[in-house]
C-alpha cells in the first residue's frame, strides 16, 4: 500500500499527458480517461478501506530519511477526499462526455480534467508544506486553464479575475512558507508540527498561521477571499464547475483542517474568535448573494459560499465535535453541490438556459429533472431525512452543546434565509406557467446527475455510517501525534 | 607574472565599464552615448574575460572566455546599429552641437519616392 | 592580488552598474533606456564574470557565455520595438 | 413489526407507490390511497389495546438512527398520542374519501394523494415522536408536505404565493424549535420526551430564550396572532386539505405541541402570559377578521384562527379543567370544522364560486348540504345538544378561575364572553349569507346537492359531534381522560363526567348572554359592518402582519441587490483592495493584541557590502520605475533590469544557479511581454484621480512595511537549525551530486519538480487552447 | 561556408569548450549555433571564408589597433572636464560589394575610433556613419578607408 | 544584509500591490510579475543566516562544516516557484492579451459584466 499510493499523483499525469497526445483520436481519448479515472476511484476505495483501522501510511521519495525529503502520507481523512474526489471527477467526466458538444474545445478538456484531478490529489496527499504548494499551482493552472473553457466575453473577463485573485493568494503562501523556514526551519507538517509545539504560539507564529488562515481562504472562500466563487462557479462551462463546487473548494477546507488540528493547533486557540467570526461573515455573504440572482447557477455558487461558511464553522470549532460534523458537512455537500451543478447543466441542456426568468413549470415538462433538483433543494434547504439536515444539525450541535450559543445561533438563523431561497428558487424553476419547449439530454448527462443525487439521500437515511466515519475521521486527525509518529517510525 | 596581467586585465576591464556608464552619464545623446557604451563595454569585458581565463588556467574556460568575446564583438555592434538606427526613426532628437545630418536627408528622399504605408498592429 | 584586484573592479563595477542605472531611469527617450539597459546587461555579465573569479565557479564563465546571447536578443527585441515605437508609443 | 412503525411507516410506503397506481387507475386510486389510513387505524387500535392491557403505562419505541449524535426515531406512546393518532388516521380516511368525489379525472391525482398520504405519515410521526430529534424531522416533513399539497394548482400565482409563505412561517418556526430542542437537551441532558416529562425542575433550568423559541414553533405552526397570516393564503389548497392540514391536524400540531409541553414547560413564569397572550389575540383577532372576508373559505380559516386562539388560551390557563376543555374543543372542532370545509367544497364543486355575494338561498338548491353546515355550525357556536356547548360551558367555567397569572383574572371572563359572541356572530354569518338570504349576484353555475358519496365524510362527522354532545361517555374516559392526563403529567388521574346540564350557574349565564349578544349582532349585522369597515379604513395602511411579510419578501428580493453590489461591484480594483487589505488589517489587530518580547527586531547591518547596496538600490529604483513608468515599453524594461538586478542579488546571496534561471526566465519574460505588446495597437491612457492615487500609494506602503517587519523579525528568529545540514552531509556521498541544489532538485525533493514540470506543459496547453481560438478574436470590437 | 557545416562546427566547439562529450551537450551546442545563425544570417552565403587566413590576420591586427585607439579616445573624450565634441552623420561611400563586407565593415567602423554606423542604404553603396567630432569629414572617411575597408576586402573580397 | 532583504522584499510588494490596484491590464500583469518576485525573494531570505559559500561540494572529499555554507534548500525551492511562477505569468499575459482584444479595452473598470 504504501508503494502504490503515490499512483494517485502519478496515474493521472501519465493519463493527462498521454490524453493530449492522442487529442485528435476522440473516443481513444474518452475510453482512456474514463478507464483511468475508474482506476483511481478504485484505488481510491482500496486505501479507505485500509485506512478504515486507523494505520496511516506514509511513502518516502527515495527512502530518505523522516523529516528531510518529500513525505506522502495518508491517513483516513485524505482517503475520505481521495474518494471523494475522484468519484465526483469520475461524474463529471460522464457528464461531459454528453454536455460538451464543441470538438474543438473537447481535445484539451479530458487531459486538463486529468492535470487537475492530479492537483487536487496531490495536495491531499502530500504531507510537505512546499509541495503543497506545488501542488496548489498544478491545480490552480489546470482551473486557469478550464476555467474559461469557450472564452467568451464572460468566462475571459472571469478566468482573468479568478487568476489574479489566486495569483496573490499563491504569493502570500509562500510569504507564510518563508515565515516558517525562517523561524523553525523545515516544511514538513509533521516535522513542523514538532517545532512549533516546542517553540509555542510566538506572536510571530499566530501571525503565519493568520497567513495561512487568509491563504486557504482564497480556495476554501471564506469570507474576504471568497469574491472569485461566484463568477467562477456560475460562468465556467457547467462540469468545471460542479468540480470546483464539489471539490476544489474542499481542498481548501481540507488544508484549513491540516494547519487547525496538526501544525497550529495552539495558534489557531488564539485565532478563533476572529475565525468564527469570518465563519458568520461567509454564511452572511453566501445567503445575502443567493437572493437577488435570477442565474440558478449564481445561487447555487452563492450556497456553496453559504455551506462552506459552516463547513468552516464546524472547523473553527476546533473540537472533535465540529470536526466531525465539518467532515460529515464535507462529504455531503461535495456531492450534493456537484450534483445541483450538473443538474443545472440538465436543465440548460433541456432548456437552453439557466436563467430563472425564462424556465418555469419544469415540473410538468421534465418530472424526473425537478425531482433531482427538489432532492438537491431539499437538501441544501436543510430537510430531513437528506445530508443537508444532518449535516447543519451536527454543526449546530457541536456549537451548542460548546457553549457557543450566540454565533450558533446566528448560523441557525440565517437557515430561514436558506429556507427562503431554496423554496422560491424552486418554485420558479418547478412550478409556475414560465418556459419554453423542453428539448432531450443524454443518458449520461442524467446518469451522472442522478448518481450523485443519490449520494444526498444515502448519507441521509444512512447519516448513521458517515457520521461514524466522520468521527473517526475527527478522532485520528485531533491526535497529531499519531500522524507524527507514523512518520518518525520510519523516519 | 601571469597573475599580475590577470589582475591588470581585470582592472582595466572593470574601467573601461565604469568608463563606458560614465559616458552613458556625460555624453549629449543617444548617438553618442552609444559611442562610449559599445565600444567601451566591449573593450572591457573582452578585458575581464582575458583575465578570467588567464586566472582558470582551463582550457574549457579559456575557450568560452573566447567564444564570449567573439561573440559580443559580433553582437554588441550589430545592437548599436539596429538601436540607433531605430532612435533615428522614432525622431531623429541630435542634441544641438550636431553639425551635419546626411542621413535625414538620405530618409526624406526614400520618404518621397515611396509612400508606403507602414503596416503594424493588425495580428 | 587577485582577491585585491577583484574586489575593486567589483566596486568599480557597481558604481558603473548606478551609473548606467541612473541613466536608465532619467532617460530622457526611450532610446536611451534601452542603450542603457543594453550596457546594464553588460555590465551585470562582467559582475558574473568577477564573481566566477571570486567563487572559483566555472559555471558562471558559460552563464557569460548564454546571457551575451540572451542580452543580445533583447535588445534586438527593443530595437524592432523602437522601430514601429511611432505607433505603439 | 411494531405497530408503531406500521402506523407511521406505512404511510409512507404507499406514498411512494402511489403515483404508479395513479398512473394506471386514475380516478380510483383514491381507493389504493384509502389502504393507508385504515391500516394506520386498524394498527392504531391495536396499539390501543396493546396500551390499555399494559395498564396505560407510556412505552417507548426507537430506532437509533445516527446514535452518535443521538439522532433517533423513537416513539412514545401514551394517552395524547394515541388520542391524535386516531384524529389524525380517521380525518385521513374521510378525507380520501371525500377527495375522491373533489378531485376531477385529469388532476395530477399521484401527486395529491401521494403528499396527502405523507402528510398523514408525518404527523403521525408528529404525534407519535418521543426523542426530540425524530419530532423536529416529522414536523419539518409535515411544512415540505403542506407546502406541495399548498401549492397543487402549481400554475397558479396565488398558491405560489400561499404556499411560499406558509413554508417560510411555519419552516422559520421549525428553525427556531430546533434551536429550542438543541438548546433544552443540552440543558436537560435528555433528549427523549418521555424521560423529560418525569423531570419536573426542568421549566426553572431553562433560559427565557428557549422557552421562547420553543413556544415560537408551536404558535408559527397553530397560526397565532401574528403568525397567522399564512393560514387564509394557503386556503389556495385544494379543498379537502384544506379540511384536513388547516382546520382539523397540521394548524393542531403547535397545541399538540403546547400540549405535550405542557408538564415540562407549564411551571416556567412565562408560560400563562405567553401562552395565554397569544391565545386571546389571536382568538379575538381571528373573529373580527372574520366577520370582513366574503369568500367562505376565508371565513372559515379565520374561524379556525379564531378557534385555535381559544384552545391556545385554554392551554395557557393550564389546570385540570383547561386542559380537559382544550382536549374536548380539539375533538369537538377538528370534526365540526373540517364537516364545514366540505359543506364549502361541495358548495365550491357545485356553484362555482366561494363568494357569500354571489351564492344565495343555497337553502332550498342543496337542503342535504345545508343541514350538514347547520349542525356543524351550530356545534361549534356552542349551542345544546352539540358537543361544541360542553366545551363552551368549560371555556366559561375557567375562565371564571384560572389557574393563569391571576393579576389580571378578572379581565378573563369578557374577554371569552366576547369571543364567543364573535364566534356566534360569523358562525351564522357563514350560514346565513349562502344558505338562507338571497344572493346579490348570479353564481357560475346552478347549484344542486351532490352525489351521496361526497356528503358521506361530512355526514359522518356530524355525526360525530353530535355523538360527542348527545352521549360523551362514549370517548370521555376511553380517550379524553388519557389524552388529559398525559397533558397534565405527573400521574395524574382523571375521572370525567360530562353532561350538557349542569344545573343552573354561572357558565350557563354567561352562554345565554353570549347567544343573545351574537343573536342582536347578528340582526344588526349591518351597522356592526359599518363599524367594523370604519374601523378597518381608520387602521388604513399601518404596519400589518401582513404588509410587513410582503414587504420584506420584497426587499428580500429586490433590496439586497444594492447591499451585494457594495462588495461585489464586479471591479478587479476593488477585489484586490479588498484581499489585501482585510488581511493586513487583521494581521496588525493581532500584532497591536499581543505583546512582543524584546528584540525581536535585530539592530546590525552586518553583511552589507558596496556592491549589495548598489544593486538593492537598483532593484527597488526598477520597481518604483515600473511602476511610475507612463510607457508600456520603459516599463517592461525596468522590470527586465529589475529581474537583472535581483539575479545579481542571488549571486551576492550565493545562489548561482538560481541567478541563471532567474536571468534566463526573466529574459524571457520580458521577450514575452514585449512580443505580446507587439500585437497590441496604442491603447487611450486612463488617468486616475489624485485621491485615489494616494489612496492606492497608502495601501501599497502599508502593505510592503508591514512585509518587511514581519520578513526582518521572522528573519531575526532561527529558533532551529535548518534541515539543510542532511542535504550538505548527504548530496555527494549518497545522492552523488557536488551541487546540492540539483541534488535537492533532482532526488530529495523529486516531486516539486515533477510538478513543476506538469504546471509548465499544462500552462503550454492551456495557452494552446488560446491560441486556438485566435480564428475566433478576429474583429470583435 | 553551408549552414549545416557551420552549426555543427559549433556545436563540435562547444562539447570541446564545455569538457564533457554527452549527445545532451552537442544538442546544446546545435540550439545554440542556430540561434548564432538566425541572427548573423545575413553574413552567411559564400563559403570562400575560411581562403586568405592571412589577409584576415592583417584586418584583425589592424582592428584590434583600431580598437584600442578608439577606446582611449572614448576615455579621453569621457573623462575630459569640458566635453569637445561636434558630432555629426555623414554618408561614406563604401567599395564593398559582398553583403558580408558590408556588414563587416559596418560593424568595425562602429568600433573602431569615433564613429558609429546608422544605417545602410538599401543598394548596400552607402554606410551612413555617425561621428563623434567632424572637423573634416573626409580625414574621417580616409580613416575608414586605410584602416579598415581595405584589409576587410583583401580579406572577404 | 538581513534589513537591506527584507527591505527589498518591502518594496517590491509595494510596488507590486500599487500596480496590481491600477486600472490597466498590463499594469496588473506587470505587478504579478513583481509580485512573485517578491515572494521568490522571500523564500531566498527566510535561508539566510549569514554569509557562507555557494552550496556547492567541493572535490576533496573528507568531513566538511554545513556551517561554511548557505542554506541550500530554499535555492531549490525558489527554483521550483521561479518557474511555475513564469508560466504562470506568461498563462496571466496571454490571457490579458485576448481579454483585452476581446473587450477593446484595457481599463479593469470597464471589463465589469459580472457583477453581484
Amino acid at each position: 500500500m504504501n508503494a502504490i499510493f503515490p499512483l494517485f499523483v502519478v496515474l493521472p499525469l501519465a493519463t493527462g499527458t498521454f490524453l493530449f497526445l492522442v487529442r485528435k483520436n476522440r473516443a481513444l481519448q474518452e475510453s482512456v480517461s474514463m478507464l483511468a479515472l475508474l482506476v483511481n476511484l478504485i484505488l481510491a476505495g482500496i486505501l479507505l478501506s485500509a485506512t478504515a483501522d486507523g494505520t496511516i501510511f506514509v511513502h518516502r521519495m527515495g527512502l530518505w530519511p523522516f523529516p528531510y525529503a518529500i513525505v506522502l502520507a495518508a491517513d483516513r481523512l485524505t482517503a475520505t477526499l481521495l474518494c471523494l474526489s475522484s468519484s465526483i471527477v469520475g461524474a463529471c467526466a460522464v457528464f461531459a462526455g454528453s454536455y460538451l458538444t464543441d470538438a474543438q474545445r473537447k481535445e484539451a478538456f479530458h487531459p486538463l480534467l486529468h492535470f487537475l484531478l492530479m492537483g487536487m490529489q496531490g495536495c491531499f496527499i502530500t504531507s510537505d508544506l512546499f509541495n503543497l504548494f506545488v501542488f496548489f499551482e498544478v491545480m490552480l493552472m489546470a482551473t486557469y486553464a478550464l476555467l474559461g473553457f469557450y472564452y467568451n466575453l464572460d468566462q475571459l473577463e472571469m478566468a482573468f479575475k479568478y487568476t489574479c485573485m489566486n495569483l496573490i493568494a499563491s504569493a502570500l503562501f509562500l510569504l507564510g512558507v518563508a515565515l516558517l523556514y525562517a523561524q523553525v526551519g523545515t516544511v514538513n507538517m509533521a516535522d513542523l508540527a514538532v517545532k512549533i509545539k516546542l517553540l509555542g504560539p510566538t506572536p510571530l507564529i499566530v501571525v503565519t498561521a493568520l497567513i495561512f488562515v487568509f491563504v486557504f481562504s482564497v480556495k476554501a472562500a471564506i469570507f474576504p477571499m471568497h469574491l472569485w466563487l461566484p463568477s467562477a462557479h456560475s460562468i465556467s462551462p457547467t462540469p468545471i464547475s460542479a468540480i470546483l463546487a464539489g471539490v476544489l473548494v474542499k481542498v481548501g477546507i481540507y488544508s484549513i483542517i491540516r494547519c487547525a488540528t496538526l501544525i497550529f493547533p495552539a495558534a489557531f486557540l488564539i485565532l478563533q474568535p476572529g475565525l468564527i467570526l469570518l465563519c458568520l461573515l461567509t454564511i452572511a455573504m453566501g445567503a445575502l448573494g443567493t437572493l437577488p440572482q435570477t442565474s440558478l447557477k449564481r445561487i447555487l455558487a452563492y450556497s456553496t459560499i453559504n455551506q462552506l461558511g459552516y463547513i468552516a464553522f464546524g472547523i473553527a470549532l476546533l473540537s472533535q465535535a465540529g470536526l466531525a460534523a465539518a467532515v460529515f458537512y464535507i462529504v455531503g455537500h461535495a456531492y450534493l453541490k456537484s450534483a445541483m451543478l450538473l443538474g443545472a447543466g440538465l436543465n440548460q441542456k433541456l432548456t437552453g438556459t439557466v436563467d430563472l426568468e425564462e424556465m418555469g413549470g419544469m415540473m410538468g415538462k421534465a418530472p424526473f429533472a425537478s425531482l433531482l433538483m427538489l432532492v438537491g433543494f431539499l437538501s441544501l434547504a436543510g430537510f430531513p431525512p437528506f445530508t443537508g439536515f444532518f449535516a447543519k444539525l451536527f454543526v449546530l450541535q457541536a456549537g451548542f452543546s460548546q457553549g457557543a450559543i450566540l454565533a450558533t445561533g446566528i448560523a441557525l438563523g440565517f437557515g430561514v434565509i436558506s429556507l427562503y431561497y431554496n423554496f422560491t428558487t424552486y418554485q420558479r424553476y418547478a412550478w409556475g406557467t414560465g418556459g419554453g419547449e423542453v428539448g432531450a439530454a443524454g443518458a449520461g448527462i442524467y446518469g451522472s446527475v442522478a448518481f450523485l443525487s443519490a449520494f444526498a439521500v444515502i448519507f441521509g437515511l444512512g447519516a448513521y455510517w458517515l457520521f461514524e466515519w466522520a468521527q473517526l475521521v475527527a478522532a485520528q486527525i485531533t491526535k497529531p501525534e499519531l500522524y507524527i509518529s507514523a512518520m518518525r517510525d520510519l523516519g | 607574472m601571469s597573475e599580475a596581467l590577470a589582475a591588470v586585465l581585470l582592472l582595466g576591464g572593470s574601467f573601461f565599464m565604469l568608463v563606458a556608464s560614465i559616458g552613458l552619464i556625460r555624453l549629449p545623446d543617444v548617438y553618442c552615448r552609444m559611442h562610449a557604451a559599445t565600444k567601451a563595454t566591449t573593450f572591457g569585458m573582452g578585458g575581464i574575460l582575458l583575465g578570467a581565463s588567464l586566472i582558470f588556467q582551463n582550457a574549457a574556460v579559456t575557450t568560452q572566455a573566447l567564444l564570449a568575446i567573439f561573440f559580443l564583438f559580433l553582437t554588441a555592434p550589430v545592437a548599436a546599429h539596429l538601436i540607433s538606427r531605430a532612435a533615428y526613426k522614432r525622431g531623429p532628437d541630435l542634441c544641438a552641437e550636431t553639425t551635419h545630418d546626411e542621413y535625414g536627408k538620405y530618409l526624406e528622399g526614400q520618404k518621397a519616392e515611396e509612400e508606403s504605408p507602414e503596416r503594424y498592429g493588425d495580428a | 592580488m587577485i582577491e585585491i584586484a577583484v574586489q575593486i573592479s567589483l566596486v568599480m563595477m557597481g558604481a558603473s552598474v548606478l551609473l548606467a542605472f541612473i541613466r536608465l531611469i532619467k532617460g530622457p527617450t526611450t532610446s536611451d533606456r534601452v542603450v542603457a539597459a543594453d550596457t546594464l546587461a553588460t555590465n551585470v555579465l562582467g559582475v558574473i564574470a568577477l564573481f566566477a573569479i571570486q567563487t572559483h565557479n566555472k559555471l558562471f564563465i558559460i552563464a557569460v557565455l548564454a546571457l551575451a546571447i540572451l542580452s543580445f536578443v533583447g535588445t534586438t527585441v527593443y530595437a524592432k520595438f523602437l522601430e514601429r515605437g511611432k505607433i505603439i508609443e | 413489526m411494531d405497530n408503531t412503525f406500521i402506523i407511521v411507516f406505512f404511510p409512507f410506503a404507499t406514498a411512494l407507490i402511489i403515483p404508479w397506481f395513479a398512473e394506471r387507475f386514475r380516478k380510483n386510486a383514491a381507493w389504493f390511497a384509502m389502504v393507508a389510513p385504515i391500516v394506520s387505524t386498524w394498527a392504531l387500535f391495536n396499539l390501543y389495546g396493546e396500551w390499555a392491557a399494559g395498564g396505560r403505562q407510556t412505552f417507548t419505541r426507537a430506532i437509533a438512527w445516527v446514535p452518535a449524535a443521538n439522532v433517533e426515531i423513537s416513539f412514545m406512546v401514551d394517552g395524547l398520542s394515541l388520542m391524535w393518532g386516531l384524529l389524525v388516521a380517521g380525518m385521513g380516511a374521510l378525507i380520501v374519501l371525500y377527495s375522491h368525489w373533489y378531485l376531477h379525472e385529469h388532476e395530477a391525482l399521484g401527486r395529491y394523494y401521494g403528499f396527502l398520504i405523507a402528510f398523514m405519515g408525518s404527523m403521525l410521526g408528529v404525534v407519535f415522536s418521543d426523542h426530540l430529534i425524530s419530532l423536529f424531522i416529522f414536523w419539518e416533513l409535515t411544512s415540505i408536505t403542506s407546502f406541495f399539497l399548498i401549492g397543487f394548482w402549481s400554475d397558479r400565482d396565488a398558491s405560489n404565493y400561499g404556499a411560499t409563505k406558509a413554508i417560510l412561517i411555519t419552516g422559520s418556526g421549525g428553525l427556531a424549535m430546533l434551536g429550542g430542542f438543541l438548546l433544552l437537551g443540552d440543558v436537560a441532558g435528555e433528549w427523549r420526551l418521555s424521560q423529560l416529562v418525569l423531570m419536573p425542575d426542568i421549566a426553572s433550568q431553562i433560559s427565557l430564550g428557549v422557552f421562547l423559541l420553543i413556544i415560537l414553533g408551536a404558535v408559527t405552526k397553530s397560526a397565532q396572532w401574528p403568525f397567522h397570516i399564512w393560514l387564509p393564503n394557503a386556503m389556495e389548497a385544494p379543498t379537502p386539505i384544506s379540511a384536513f392540514l388547516h382546520s382539523a391536524t397540521m394548524v393542531k400540531a403547535g397545541i399538540y405541541l403546547l400540549s405535550r409541553f405542557y408538564p415540562i414547560l407549564g411551571a416556567h413564569p412565562a408560560w400563562g402570559y405567553v401562552v395565554t397572550g397569544f391565545g386571546m389575540t389571536t382568538m379575538i383577532a381571528g373573529g373580527l377578521l372574520s366577520l370582513r372576508a366574503y369568500d367562505l373559505k376565508a371565513i372559515l380559516a379565520y374561524g379556525t384562527i379564531s378557534q385555535l386562539g381559544l384552545i391556545v388560551t385554554f392551554l395557557g390557563f393550564g389546570g385540570k379543567g383547561a386542559i380537559i376543555g382544550a382536549t374536548l374543543h380539539l375533538y369537538n372542532h377538528a370534526a365540526a370544522k373540517a364537516a364545514m370545509f366540505m359543506t364549502v367544497g361541495i358548495i365550491d364543486h357545485e356553484a362555482g364560486t366561494r363568494d357569500v355575494r354571489l351564492l344565495g338561498n343555497l337553502r332550498k338548491l342543496m337542503p342535504k348540504t345545508h343541514i350538514l353546515a347547520v349542525i356543524a355550525a351550530l356545534s361549534l357556536i356552542g349551542i345544546p345538544p352539540m358537543g361544541g356547548f360542553i366545551t363552551k360551558e368549560m371555556l366559561y367555567e375557567v375562565s371564571l378561575h384560572p389557574g393563569g397569572p391571576g393579576s389580571w383574572s378578572w379581565f378573563w371572563p369578557y374577554i371569552t364572553v366576547f369571543a364567543g359572541v364573535f364566534t356566534a356572530l360569523y358562525h351564522l354569518r357563514f350560514l346565513s349569507e349562502p344558505y338562507w338570504q338571497a344572493a346579490e349576484g348570479e353564481a357560475p353555475k346552478h347549484p344542486h346537492d351532490p352525489p351521496i358519496g361526497m356528503l358521506a365524510a361530512p355526514a359522518i362527522l356530524v355525526l360525530l359531534a353530535l355523538a360527542f354532545g348527545l352521549a360523551p361517555g362514549l370517548i370521555e374516559n376511553a380517550i379524553v381522560a388519557p389524552a388529559a392526563e398525559a397533558t397534565l403529567g405527573g400521574g395524574a388521574q382523571l375521572e370525567l363526567h360530562l353532561g350538557l346540564w349542569h344545573g343552573v350557574n354561572a357558565p350557563l349565564m354567561m352562554s345565554i348572554i353570549t347567544m343573545a349578544l351574537g343573536l342582536a349582532l347578528y340582526f344588526g349585522f349591518a351597522h356592526v359592518k359599518t363599524v367594523l369597515d370604519t374601523v378597518a379604513r381608520a387602521w388604513g395602511n399601518a404596519p400589518s402582519p401582513n404588509r410587513i411579510y410582503d414587504a420584506s419578501i420584497s426587499w428580500l428580493r429586490n433590496g439586497t441587490w444594492g447591499i451585494l453590489l457594495l462588495i461585489q461591484d464586479g471591479n478587479l480594483r476593488r477585489y484586490m483592495r479588498l484581499m489585501m487589505v482585510l488581511p493586513t488589517a487583521a494581521a496588525l489587530y493581532l500584532v497591536w493584541r499581543m505583546d512582543w518580547g524584546a528584540n525581536v527586531f535585530p539592530g546590525n547591518f552586518a553583511g552589507a557590502s558596496f556592491l549589495l547596496v548598489v544593486i538593492a538600490l537598483m532593484i527597488t529604483g526598477a520597481a518604483f520605475a515600473t511602476a511610475l513608468f507612463k510607457r508600456r515599453i520603459a516599463a517592461i524594461l525596468a522590470l527586465g533590469t529589475m529581474g537583472y538586478g535581483i539575479a545579481g542579488l542571488y549571486l551576492l546571496l550565493k545562489a548561482p544557479d538560481l541567478a541563471l534561471t532567474q536571468i534566463m526566465v526573466e529574459s524571457a519574460s520580458v521577450v514575452l511581454f514585449l512580443l505580446v505588446f507587439y500585437y497590441l495597437p496604442e491603447l487611450k491612457p486612463v488617468p486616475s484621480s489624485t485621491a485615489k492615487k494616494i489612496r492606492d500609494w497608502g495601501i501599497a506602503v502599508g502593505l510592503g512595511v508591514c512585509t518587511t517587519l514581519v520578513m526582518a523579525a521572522a528573519m531575526n528568529t532561527h529558533k532551529f537549525r535548518t534541515i539543510a545540514d542532511y542535504f550538505m552531509r548527504t548530496s555527494k556521498p549518497v545522492a552523488g551530486f557536488k551541487n546540492v541544489v540539483n541534488a535537492i532538485i533532482v532526488d530529495y525533493r523529486g516531486y516539486d519538480t515533477l510538478g513543476e514540470i506538469t504546471v509548465l506543459v499544462i500552462a503550454g496547453i492551456a495557452v494552446y487552447a488560446l491560441l486556438r481560438l485566435v480564428g475566433d478574436m478576429k474583429c470583435d470590437h | 561556408m553551408p549552414l549545416a557545416t557551420l552549426a555543427f562546427t559549433i556545436a563540435t566547439i562547444w562539447i570541446f569548450l564545455h569538457g564533457s562529450a554527452t549527445p545532451g551537450h552537442f544538442f546544446v551546442g546545435l540550439v545554440m549555433a542556430f540561434f548564432i545563425i538566425r541572427f548573423l544570417k545575413k553574413s552567411y552565403y559564400q563559403d570562400r571564408t575560411f581562403f586568405r587566413i592571412g589577409s584576415y590576420f592583417r584586418y584583425l591586427r589592424s582592428f584590434t589597433w583600431e580598437l584600442l585607439i578608439a577606446n582611449v579616445q572614448v576615455l579621453k573624450i569621457v573623462l575630459s572636464p569640458r566635453l569637445s565634441i561636434r558630432p555629426g552623420i555623414i554618408p561614406y561611400k563604401t567599395v564593398c560589394k559582398t553583403p558580408l563586407g558590408v556588414t563587416m565593415l559596418a560593424n568595425s567602423i562602429t568600433l573602431t575610433p569615433g564613429t558609429l554606423s546608422i544605417d545602410v542604404s538599401d543598394d548596400d553603396e552607402t554606410i551612413f556613419v555617425h561621428t563623434l567630432d567632424i572637423d573634416h569629414p573626409d580625414e574621417v572617411a580616409e580613416g575608414i578607408r586605410k584602416g579598415l575597408e581595405e584589409p576587410i576586402v583583401g580579406a572577404v573580397e | 544584509m538581513l534589513w537591506i532583504l527584507a527591505m527589498i522584499i518591502g518594496a517590491l510588494v509595494t510596488v507590486a500591490s500599487y500596480l496590481i490596484m491600477q486600472r490597466r491590464i498590463i499594469q496588473v500583469v506587470l505587478g504579478m510579475a513583481v509580485l512573485s518576485h517578491a515572494a521568490n525573494l522571500m523564500i531566498v531570505a527566510s535561508g539566510w543566516v549569514g554569509d557562507g559559500k555557494a552550496p556547492i561540494v567541493p572535490k576533496t572529499g573528507g568531513p566538511l562544516d554545513p556551517f561554511a555554507y548557505v542554506d541550500p534548500l530554499p535555492q531549490a525551492m525558489v527554483l521550483t516557484a521561479i518557474v511555475i511562477s513564469l508560466a504562470v505569468t506568461a498563462f496571466l499575459l496571454v490571457l490579458a492579451f485576448f481579454t483585452y482584444k476581446k473587450f477593446g479595452t484595457d481599463d479593469i473598470d470597464e471589463i465589469r459584466r459580472l457583477k453581484g
